[in-house]
């Protein structure tokens, strides 16, 4: 047994982002068990688990497109109050384009394959009401480019972009309107090696650069290693244990993280 | 002078799920750090000395005992802190020294140094103008600064690391063999930068293979060895 | 009592053709679509005695609104003598008895199918445009259901993303008839594929116009006053079609929406558009007193 | 008046539709009579996708337009947007039906038997050219079974759902004057009950075909199994204002009902119409099987096969592409013109300058 921990002490600010106590049940399955999650702002919080583990359900819902049969999601921003899962179609509609990015393992899911890139950007901002196409066009670029994206393709499509240039795009996207809150699916899930060091890198320095809160998803340890301050191990729509990225990584608790540790080293 | 650090019965061991078995590491260390004050830790291998530095660091989480940590908030017991108190402390007050350097690709070696300053809020200007005097003081050469240090030999990565982690005056630095495998002239960089921050009051506490190298700065010496442990003054015996 | 005393015997049609039940489903939904303009509001769409995408849903408003005494003018592109607009008007004229005319500004009612006239309309009048789909968010979402949530929403940016992307691929707005437009600041409509020309004659106009589309079971209005803005970037200006300098070989008469009408040798000739403004310059020409109502664009350009 | 002279377009539309006459001649009531005792498929599917059951009026609709069956459809609906709506006749149950033909392909025999009723099903289509060299067709005569086939069957899925084997909708209780009526109001999604069956039964018979066969051959989740196919005669059943039942007549439905295996029950499509067409029952009750949880945008959706397999107004829509389009075809034109004005301006000043080219709006 370890001592339980006290509240915060110093950190006086609230945590940007409280998921509390959700459960959701699909059919006979139940795909999260009162599970409670937070990240403070500018902290990168990483979910490692399993498929079927319920991290990507969890993530889901972190965007509004689920909605747990019981538990409450908060975000801790001006002009956003109460449970969103409360929030009409319209009002998450809003919330999701202006204060939440999202980059999902598959590009699909995130992108117009056939439209452009730069388009794929841009209809971040013309949803939240840009409507000049000059500016349209210098803030797509803008966040092309911080997203590490290759300016003279601007304007390809991503089905004709690899893997890695397709993920910077949907990053690009994800960032065009400075969110509050980055949530990454597996972003480097499917990519070489090579090109997953580069896609990290370039998160890690948005994360550096923006001090953007992030949630990110994966099986697979070393992304959330290079990644995340704060880790939660899930298995089976259940938290199994979180901590300090060193420490679940050099002194995990549960033999369920024990496990996957030492089958990683 | 009052303790910055004050370890209170502090005991761990690890429970290995898969194995059935629980190995102790240490148990019941109590000893105090005061401002100012170089400790060395002691003892034979598997006493625990990287265990305790990673204890206090909350790498590793303890089962008993207290850890109160004089921050520039008030008190606060590392122990039971909160994980965000945690991690709010390593950017501000408590450093962890190793001789392994996290490089990571793409990343220049001055940027690398920059980093703790830029978390700490210091501008992009600033930061860069501190990292390269730092890079200069442990013998990097100016043409590596803005190289990746990925590509570096681990000699020259290791200076990397120890300009990043002693770059920001800390109120307690953890340092677990830093000098291993250092060249002479980085050695001597690395003494002198432990001496400078030892007289702006940062507490340390170290493990080290060879103490001789700061042998000067040690104030106490503490022995981990089980049923040997006791607090040693600073003697001639110790070294 | 038998069953022949229960029910009456065949009859070609009643009243305007529609039933009074159909009638009144139709005056419902235009007093909705009046009150909620630029938004669709589905209707039952009766089969008439003419082909779905032929005006089926022009014509229900049509056969709903008139009377004996509603002078009643059809085009097609432009036309009154248009093969269509002629069948139209027969119809209307056969089933309710209502004069026709092919006057802009005799009309009481101007069916019209892609056109509208190049006469200013006035406020006793009612343009009724016939719409072979309803939905402008069609090219981006082809699935109705999803389409309706994404108007209720004001969900529009991929409308905007399409006219994004055609400056990108094209260095322009692309789009050519059915200029998609934002009525009274809230719902995108499709004004029907008439030419970009016409749309601004929408905006803020004195008249009221109904759009209706009978196979797609869709009503939707503008009502006399309202704004109607084709969607543009605030640095992209709107552009009709460049027809302001294009001169009527038979008429005469310049700055109106023209017929292209290609020749031997690889030139083109032009015709005005709307017929019965070529016509009344003809006779003018000719000598014969015509009156000529005030024009929407003049010297080529919409007035202000 | 050089203007109006050009103006020929009535007098033309005019003698087309003449000329279209012309070839189908003149005719009274015994052409009507003739096709409707001669072609009773035809009037069959008429009358189902004009979803009027008159044979008369059917018959009339397929002589005036020389059997253009999507124009003899439009012509029986537009007359049936002129009627009033008199009344709602009571509901049929399955086990009332004056069963002609019924099988099922789900069991060797099922309660009641299989009753294979008319069919061409295992006939040798060969022509009868015999005809033509002047010889009468005369069909060999029907020999009676010993016993006759009980008229009136319960179907095959109430014995199943007897078993546990497939769990049918609970009876809708809705009266007759409140069930949705599709031609009285808009067809939405995600559609009513009613609007489905009706919009299935007033379908076009190729169209219903078609998407039902791309479901069959595996575009859809499910492959169906004809758990039963009834050809059948029904009793309209309808209320004397003063409260006395009388029947109103007969008409002849076919219906067919579908499954396939999910999990641990059977999944059921169903599907009926007016007027005996097996293949049209059979594809749509197999669209009916497959439009649950189907992805948006396939044909199994249902908003994808209702819309598109209405016949009158698909077809309508297909042949308004007949109608003269030059106005819009010129604003596309001018669009065009411009921007490849605009495009070869560019390649003309890039070869020039070689400064980047980017996207710039328009001016």
């Amino acid at each position: 047994m370890t001592l339980a921990l006290e509240a915060p002490r110093f950190v006086k600010t609230l945590p940007l982002l409280r998921v509390d106590h959700v459960s959701k049940t699909y059919g006979d399955v139940q795909a999260l068990r009162d599970v409670s999650a937070y990240a403070y702002p500018g902290e990168v919080l990483g979910i490692v688990g399993e498929s079927g583990s319920g991290k990507s359900t969890l993530l889901r819902m972190m965007n509004l497109e689920e909605t747990p049969d019981q538990g409450s999601y908060s975000l801790n921003l001006p002009e956003t109050e109460g449970n969103l899962f409360d929030l009409d179609r319209f009002a998450r509609r809003m919330l999701c384009a202006t204060k939440i990015g999202i980059v999902y393992q598959n590009p699909h899911l995130g992108l117009l394959m056939k439209h452009s890139s730069s388009g794929n950007v841009a209809e971040r901002l013309l949803v939240a009401g840009e409507r000049s196409f000059a500016t349209l066009r210098a803030k797509a670029t803008t966040a092309l480019e911080a997203s590490e994206f290759p300016l003279e393709r601007l304007d390809a499509p991503p089905i004709e972009l690899s893997g890695g240039m397709q993920q910077r795009v949907q990053l690009a996207k994800a960032i065009a309107l400075e969110p509050a809150l980055l949530l990454l699916d597996e972003p480097t899930t499917g990519l070489d090696v090579s090109v997953q060091a580069l896609v990290l890198d370039t998160l890690k320095r948005l994360q550096q650069d923006r001090q953007i809160t992030m949630v990110i998803v994966s099986h697979d340890l070393g992304v959330i290693r290079t990644l995340a301050d704060r880790v939660m191990v899930m298995r089976r729509g259940q938290v199994v244990e979180t901590g300090l990225a060193d420490q679940i990584f050099q002194d995990p608790q549960h033999a369920y993280t024990q496990q996957l540790v030492h089958a990683k080293l | 002078m009052t303790a910055v650090l004050e370890i209170d019965g502090l005991s761990k061991a690890f429970d290995l799920h898969h194995l059935g078995n629980r190995i102790a590491a240490f148990s019941k260390i109590s000893f105090a750090v005061d401002a100012g004050e170089f400790v060395l830790l002691k003892g034979a291998n598997g006493a625990g000395k990287s265990t305790l530095l990673r204890t206090l660091y909350r790498s590793y989480l303890p089962q008993a005992g207290q850890i109160r940590f004089q921050s520039s908030h008030g008190e606060i017991d590392l122990a039971r802190a909160a994980e965000v108190d945690i991690a709010y402390l390593r950017r501000s007050e408590i450093g962890f020294v190793t001789q392994f350097l996290t490089a990571r690709p793409r990343v220049s070696a001055e940027a690398i140094v920059a980093e703790p300053l830029r978390l700490a809020g210091v501008a992009a200007d600033d930061a860069l103008e501190q990292a390269r005097h730092a890079l200069d003081i442990f013998g990097v050469k100016p043409d590596l600064w803005p190289a990746y240090p990925t590509t570096f030999s681990g000699g020259e990565q290791q200076k990397v690391n120890l300009a990043r982690a002693l770059i920001l005056p800390q109120r307690l630095l953890l340092l677990d063999e830093p000098t291993a495998s250092l060249d002479a002239k980085a050695r001597a960089a690395l003494v002198a930068r432990l001496a400078e921050l030892k007289s702006q009051g940062t507490a340390m506490i170290g493990v080290f293979h060879h103490p001789d190298d700061v042998e000067h700065l040690i104030d106490r010496i503490v022995d981990l060895t089980p049923d040997h442990y006791n607090e040693e003054d600073r003697a001639d015996v110790a070294v | 009592m038998s069953l022949s005393e229960l029910t009456k015997p065949w009859e070609a049609m009643s009243y305007g053709f529609l039933d009074a039940s159909a009638k009144r489903e139709l005056r419902r939904k235009m007093i909705k679509a009046v009150a909620v303009p630029g938004c669709q509001m589905p209707y039952a769409s009766r089969e008439v005695p003419m082909a779905r995408g032929w005006g089926t849903g022009g014509l229900q408003v049509s056969l709903t609104l008139v009377n004996p005494e509603t002078t009643v003018k059809v085009i097609d592109q432009g036309a009154d003598d248009s093969v269509n607009a002629a069948s139209i008007r027969r119809f209307i004229a056969r089933v309710a008895g209502a004069p026709v005319t092919m006057d802009t500004l005799q009309a009481d009612l101007i069916q019209s199918r892609h056109r509208i006239p190049e006469e200013i309309l006035s406020e006793d009048q009612i343009l009724v445009l016939q719409v072979p789909n309803p939905e402008p968010l069609r090219p981006v979402q082809p699935n109705m259901s999803i389409a309706r949530q994404m108007h209720a929403d004001a969900d529009y940016g991929r409308m905007w993303l399409q006219l994004y992307e055609q400056i990108v691929r094209s260095g322009r707005v692309m789009q050519g008839a059915s200029y998609p437009s934002l009525v009274h600041g809230r719902h995108i409509m499709t004004p029907s594929p008439i030419p970009r020309w016409d749309v601004p004659k929408l905006h803020m106009a004195k008249h009221l116009t109904i759009l209706s589309a009978g196979r797609e079971k869709r009503i939707y209005a503008v009502p006399p006053y309202t704004r109607v803005e084709p969607l543009v970037f605030s640095d992209v200006p709107y552009r009709v079609e460049d027809h302001g300098g294009l001169t009527c070989h038979r008429s005469g008469t310049k700055g109106f929406f023209m017929n292209e009408i290609p020749q031997d040798g690889g030139t083109s000739t032009y015709e005005v558009s709307d017929s019965e403004w070529g016509v009344k310059a003809i006779r003018q020409r000719d000598g014969e007193g015509v009156i000529k109502g005030e024009t929407w664009y003049k010297n080529g350009e919409m007035a202000q | 008046m050089a203007y109006v002279a050009t103006r020929g377009g009535e007098r033309a539309i005019e003698q087309s539709e003449r000329l279209f006459r012309e070839e189908i001649g003149s005719f009274d009531a015994q052409r009507v009579n003739d096709i409707r005792q001669s072609l009773p498929y035809l009037v069959d599917r008429v009358m189902g996708e004009a979803s009027l059951y008159d044979e008369d009026l059917a018959a009339l609709a397929l002589a005036q337009t020389g059997g253009e069956i999507y124009e003899a459809v439009l012509l029986l609906r537009a007359w049936r947007t002129t009627q009033p709506r008199l009344t709602v006749a009571e509901p049929v149950e399955q086990g009332d039906l004056f069963t002609h033909r019924r099988i099922s392909a789900a069991f060797k025999d099922i309660p009641g038997g299989q009753v294979l009723g008319p069919t061409l099903d295992y006939a040798h289509r060969i022509l009868a050219t015999d005809v033509l060299r002047g010889d009468r067709f005369t069909p060999s005569s029907v020999e009676p079974a010993d016993q006759p086939a009980p008229a009136q069957q319960p179907s095959v899925s109430a014995w199943q759902a007897e078993n546990d084997l497939v769990d049918l909708p609970e009876p809708d209780q809705t009266a007759g004057g409140d069930i949705p009526d599709l031609t009285r109001e808009p067809l939405l999604f995600p559609s009513k009950r009613a609007h489905t069956l009706q919009s299935l039964a007033r379908a076009d018979t190729g169209g219903v075909l078609a998407l039902g066969y791309a479901a069959m051959r595996g575009y859809g989740q499910a492959h169906p199994t004809v758990n039963e196919l009834r050809l059948a005669e029904a009793d309209i059943t309808v209320s004397h204002p003063d409260g006395r039942k009388f029947s109103a007549g007969r008409v002849k439905v076919s219906q067919a009902e579908v499954v396939s295996k999910k999990s641990e029950k059977l999944n059921l499509g169903f599907a009926a119409t007016f007027g005996w067409n097996e293949v049209k029952c059979i594809s749509a009750a197999t669209l009916d099987l497959n439009s649950g949880g189907a992805p948006k945008g396939s044909a199994t959706e249902e908003e994808f096969f209702l819309y598109h397999t209405e016949g009158v107004e698909s077809s309508g829509f297909c042949i308004h592409f007949k109608l003269p389009h030059y106005v819009t075809f010129q604003s596309s034109l001018d669009a065009m013109r411009d921007a490849k004005a605009k495009n070869a301006a560019k390649t003309e000043s890039a070869t020039s300058d070689p400064a980047p080219t980017k996207s710039e709006p328009a001016e």
